[in-house]
């Protein structure tokens, strides 16, 4: 008996629309398909008039989710990849998240934005776009890496009143199982040691936590102990816990798969040196995906994001200094 | 023959409201527009002079309350027909912190959303599905009987991809959800022909599946009777409801604009007349009021406005010093574990696809 | 009447050749699926079975280096048809270094855009637009004479803001543009109640100010007649051109759905019959083609496509190594001042604004 | 006689029509009206058939551009402002800027984006979008401050083969001022030290740049000696030429007015500390607007940008470390 992170993407889902009657789920085909992940399967039976097939209209999506909020309901919207959100950026962006400051009304609106790289997907349905929604004011941006995390993070989510950009990894979806998910809560907004260590920090989101995990065991043949911090909302970024990390270790990789320029990574690094410099040993070092749109084909995909081969190789050469 | 009467309310008090309100934001806008030309107000002022009609007819057949009504650009009558206060648009032109975007936004980007007044972004075409989105929640509410939600929008507009989802997710869900396009013949300077290549915009309702009228936006009397015959079939259940009034624009885009772009033969045709005259000799032929009252009338509501405007001008400006930065209403860090319930979930049942 | 005559065309060849092309992309379709299904093609796997009559014929009427095809999902008849070669399939499903995309994009995903085939990016709706900027940018360079552009779309794509903006603007513009829509009912898995409200999507023609045509997408004959007049009045300067061509999906949405959404019915009723058989039949009634040929033209297709297979499975995968890591044609830094001209420009009059 | 930054850019685009054919422009309000900051004014009339007013579809804008490249045009598209570029967003991050990448055909399209703050513009007429489409692989990001940069570069983007995203500052259309656009050219993608100094490096970009300048001056009657190097071009981002400067200075402030989570200053940071660590004296800095949308108020406009006050005040920390 094992539980998947899609398992729990969904009990989660299951158990707000049970719990809270403000829930709905507005998304392409997850009514009667249960979404093109199955995140949703089973879902529009068991709750009648909850789950809705939308049509392919991710502006309106977002912009009918914003007006439900108004009037006091909790949408979860299932955007179909999170590429796609693209076009519900301005809804996004300047809709949902300036309302609140605008108008004192908060929008409890859940995006889920199944994201990040698998094998054969290529430019369109691979991207990881929380370093771009992290950089307007009023969203929060979550990245949860483990099972449990998926489930009570997105119970959490919709808990908060304001706009949640859910960024669920989709390499995670049924490659990543638990036994059970765990009580292992945290409050949003708290970063996760998920394996200690003293010689280097490695501050990882999503499925990069797993890379980085492989990375520092791999290592640790070679006796190094290296602390994997799990960021698990990139915003709010849990500054203080990265930086206790990094005041044991002395030295700070940031990884990410998102495209290299600015993002997560970027901010982490930059939050280290201004508030922690005295605490670096070495310089501080960024590992994320290359400069180019993610590509098709399985061999530049492997060379195109992080992985524990070249995660092993930044850290053997931050180690070095 | 649609008919103006909307419950109680009948023929004569329906429009002597509505032109009421048209002459309350005429007054008002002439001044925002000597304030802006005097540099008291920051930012564009943009007016709907012309427009008064279509607007305030709306914004009187709504209901406060229980309709919802998303106004744009140029619609203060119908803000005003509505019950928008005066003070609340003086208070965010001039950025008082009383008003209802407390300095944070201004001009026409206001709004009471839990009152049913949506503040709109500027982004043209936004707000079409946030009004069906509060439709849509009030029907999963089973609040939604006898609502409608209106929305107004410009013929540049209607090129945007925001107004096509919005409208036709709207067909889908079959809202009651009113569409006014007012159809000024230009969007900033770019006329009709620029826009879109349709005879009249009516002919978009068809292709989405919803009712489509189209009116004289300059004659009161048409408005009123098409509008509220819109506003009854939407609450009826027939489904979404367009309609394309046609206009234009009597002033600049904003206040900076001259409008030098409006030929002559355009402002003399016959939709460059103005709303108001229209109105008024409507009215007055059809002794629904008198010159005397439109007399008062103009008296009362430039003391109103005046006494809105002095009001806002003293009031305080928002001070950045203590100021919430923030544009989250969650406070973080949050206590540990208060964001989770006390009891550690689990899921209810077997996970569907282990 | 239309008529199929396009230039030296005669009806007879065309449809001969729009079969081929059919038959050509079902055979390769179905090898396409095999190769999913046994582990050989990454990603996924999207074909035009159903669709073959409506997308062959508008590749067959098109005119290779002249006009414009941007294909969508489910248009490998059509890319046959305009001259695409097998290799270019099976090289960018199978991620040959040698096909168009070089390993970087995979599947449908493929296009020669210098050769009047743009390829598209999965964002449904955003082909319209493009299209239409390579035919205004001939009109600007004196080029559009006598040129179409076309591309295809299916029903759940016509929800999209980019399709109206697209298709406004093309309007606007009064370009020669030829849209078809392939309603085959469902997007994915939902059906057509869920993603709009008209009777039927030609009904959208009108309200963009364009010209529509309705066809049964399962008859190859209609969809010669349709398509080729549609193609006849855009090329002679009648503006955009709609066609909704109503049919089936007679696979799943990719390889990996099974469709269990499909009701029995819908799969019962007149268009669910798949085009392949309709139009064999049409043919071989009216003595265009004899079975014999068919059997020797399966023959020869599914040759065709193994070695198309063959060649691209045993072709140099991308090397990650050799891989040239930037998505700019620029190479930074530039060489010092040589990115601006040896001489420094001055503006070449007074400052209009100053 | 003097050349405002909007007669720059009016200048370049007349410069481009008249020597390049294969030039047009294509924007909302351009032709008779000449743009909403007048950037074409008398160009409808000097170049019939070259430059048209758009419908109020910035998807379809920026897909229009793209198919006219693919034919081997210049597009120049103006937005009438940054943020609506919010709507072609999708067109300009998947559609321009993969192309190259996927096909080897370069999208040389120019989009103007009239950026930043002024008085009164409020949450949706303000912003910053540089650093988000920096993000995206593929795009060069152009960020001129001076009138002879908005001029050169703009002549320069269009030059360039790939997709331009030209930000030009609004505040500075008609406030900054020269004698005449003079022939002190860099090559894109070179950033410029504007004013040379030995005990901090400003690093700025944009409008920003003026306001660093300021506040150096006025930390001159202090003593103290600020370099502020002007990054000219965010992406690529002229790296080389910053850590030159923090190499003399020691110590490095970034400044930007867009919002603070990630973006430019996070890059130009996180750069400084990978590859300068070695350079820096005291903790590397950034100031950036507040995290919420620009309000409308100019009270509050005034304290969410940087400003040369609170440029000098965050100097003095630095200076103080
Ligand atoms: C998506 C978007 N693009 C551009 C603008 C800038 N803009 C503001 S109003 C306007 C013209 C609107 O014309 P129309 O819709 O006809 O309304 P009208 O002003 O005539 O009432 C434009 C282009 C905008 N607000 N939103
Ligand atoms: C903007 C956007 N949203 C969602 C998707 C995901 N998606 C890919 S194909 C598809 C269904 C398309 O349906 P339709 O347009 O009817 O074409 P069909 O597959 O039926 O030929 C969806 C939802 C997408 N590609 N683009
Ligand atoms: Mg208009
Ligand atoms: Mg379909």
């Amino acid at each position: 008996m094992s539980v998947t992170y899609i398992d729990a993407i969904r009990e989660a889902q299951e158990t707000l629309l049970r719990d809270d009657p403000r829930v709905f789920l507005y998304g392409q085909d997850i009514a009667t398909f249960g979404g093109a992940f199955k995140a949703t399967k089973g879902l529009a039976e068991l709750f009648p008039g909850r789950v809705f097939d939308s049509p392919i209209s991710e502006d309106a999506m977002i912009g009918l989710a914003v007006g439900a909020a108004i009037e006091g309901l909790r949408p979860i919207v299932e955007m179909q990849f999170a590429d796609f959100s693209s076009i519900a950026f301005n809804q996004i962006v300047n809709q949902a998240a300036t309302h609140f400051y605008r108008t004192g009304i908060p929008i409890p609106i859940t995006v889920r934005l199944p994201s990040g790289g698998t094998v054969g997907s290529g430019p369109f349905h691979s991207q990881s776009m929380e370093g771009i929604y992290a950089q307007y004011p009023g969203l929060v941006v979550l990245t949860p890496a483990t099972v449990s995390d998926a489930y009570h993070m997105l119970i959490d989510a919709v808990a908060l009143d304001d706009p949640v950009i859910f960024c669920e990894h989709k390499f995670l979806y049924r490659w990543l199982k638990a036994k059970s998910i765990n009580g292992d809560l945290l409050p949003i907004g708290q970063a996760r040691i998920i394996r200690p260590g003293k010689h280097a920090t490695v501050v990882a989101y999503s499925a990069m936590v797993h890379e980085a995990v492989r990375a520092a065991d791999h290592l640790q043949h070679d006796g190094w102990e290296i602390e994997v911090v799990d960021l698990r909302s990139v915003k709010p970024l849990d500054i203080n816990t990265v930086l206790a990390s990094v005041a044991r270790t002395g030295r700070l990789l940031a990884v990410g798969e998102a495209f290299p320029w600015g993002g997560v990574t970027a901010e982490v690094v930059s939050r280290v040196t201004e508030e922690g410099f005295h605490l670096l040993d070495a310089p501080p070092q960024r590992l994320n995906a290359r400069d180019t749109p993610v590509p098709y084909h399985p061999k530049l995909w492997a060379a195109h994001r992080p992985t524990p081969e070249s995660i092993c190789q930044a850290l053997r050469k931050l180690l070095a200094f | 023959m649609p008919s103006f009467a909307d419950g109680a309310v009948t023929h004569r008090d329906f429009l002597r409201s509505a032109f009421q309100s048209m002459l309350r934001a005429r007054i008002l806008e002439n001044k925002l527009s000597s304030l802006y030309k005097a540099g008291k107000i920051v930012g564009g002022v943009y007016l709907g002079r012309g427009q008064e009609a279509v607007s305030a007819t709306l914004g009187t057949a709504l209901i406060q309350g229980q309709d919802v009504f998303a106004p744009l650009i140029r619609d203060q009558a119908g803000r005003t027909a509505f019950g928008e206060s005066l003070l609340d648009c003086t208070r965010t032109y001039l950025g008082s912190l009383q008003g209802p975007m407390r300095g944070r936004d201004g001009n026409i980007h206001r709004g009471r959303p839990a009152e049913g007044i949506p503040a709109m972004i500027s982004h043209l075409g936004s707000q079409v599905s946030v009004v069906a989105g509060m439709l849509f929640a009030r029907r999963l509410q089973g609040k939604l009987d006898g609502c409608v939600g209106a929305t107004c929008i410009g013929d540049g507009a209607s090129s945007t991809g925001a107004f096509h989802e919005g409208i036709n997710l709207a067909a889908v869900e079959k809202l009651p959800l009113v569409l006014v396009i007012g159809n000024n013949q230009f969007a900033y300077s770019t006329p009709n022909r620029r826009q879109f290549a349709c005879a009249d915009l009516v002919e978009r309702a068809r292709g989405y599946g919803i009712e489509g009228f189209a009116v004289d936006g300059t004659d009161l009397l048409a408005c009123a009777s098409v509008i509220t015959e819109a506003i009854r079939r939407a609450r009826a259940g027939h489904g979404p409801q367009m309609i394309v009034a046609r206009l234009l624009r009597l002033s600049g885009h904003g206040e900076h604009d001259d409008a030098f772009y409006v030929p002559q033969n355009i402002r003399n045709d016959h939709y460059g007349r103005d709303c108001m005259e229209v109105a008024t000799r409507q009215l007055v032929e059809h002794q629904m009021v008198t010159s005397e009252e439109i007399h008062a009338w103009n008296d009362q509501f430039a003391d109103e406005v005046q006494r809105a405007v002095a009001q806002a001008q003293q009031e305080a400006p928002p001070d950045p010093y203590h100021e919430d930065w923030t544009a989250l209403s969650t406070r973080f860090p949050l206590p540990l574990r208060t964001s989770s319930p006390s009891t550690v979930r689990q899921p209810a049942a077997q996970p569907v696809c282990s």
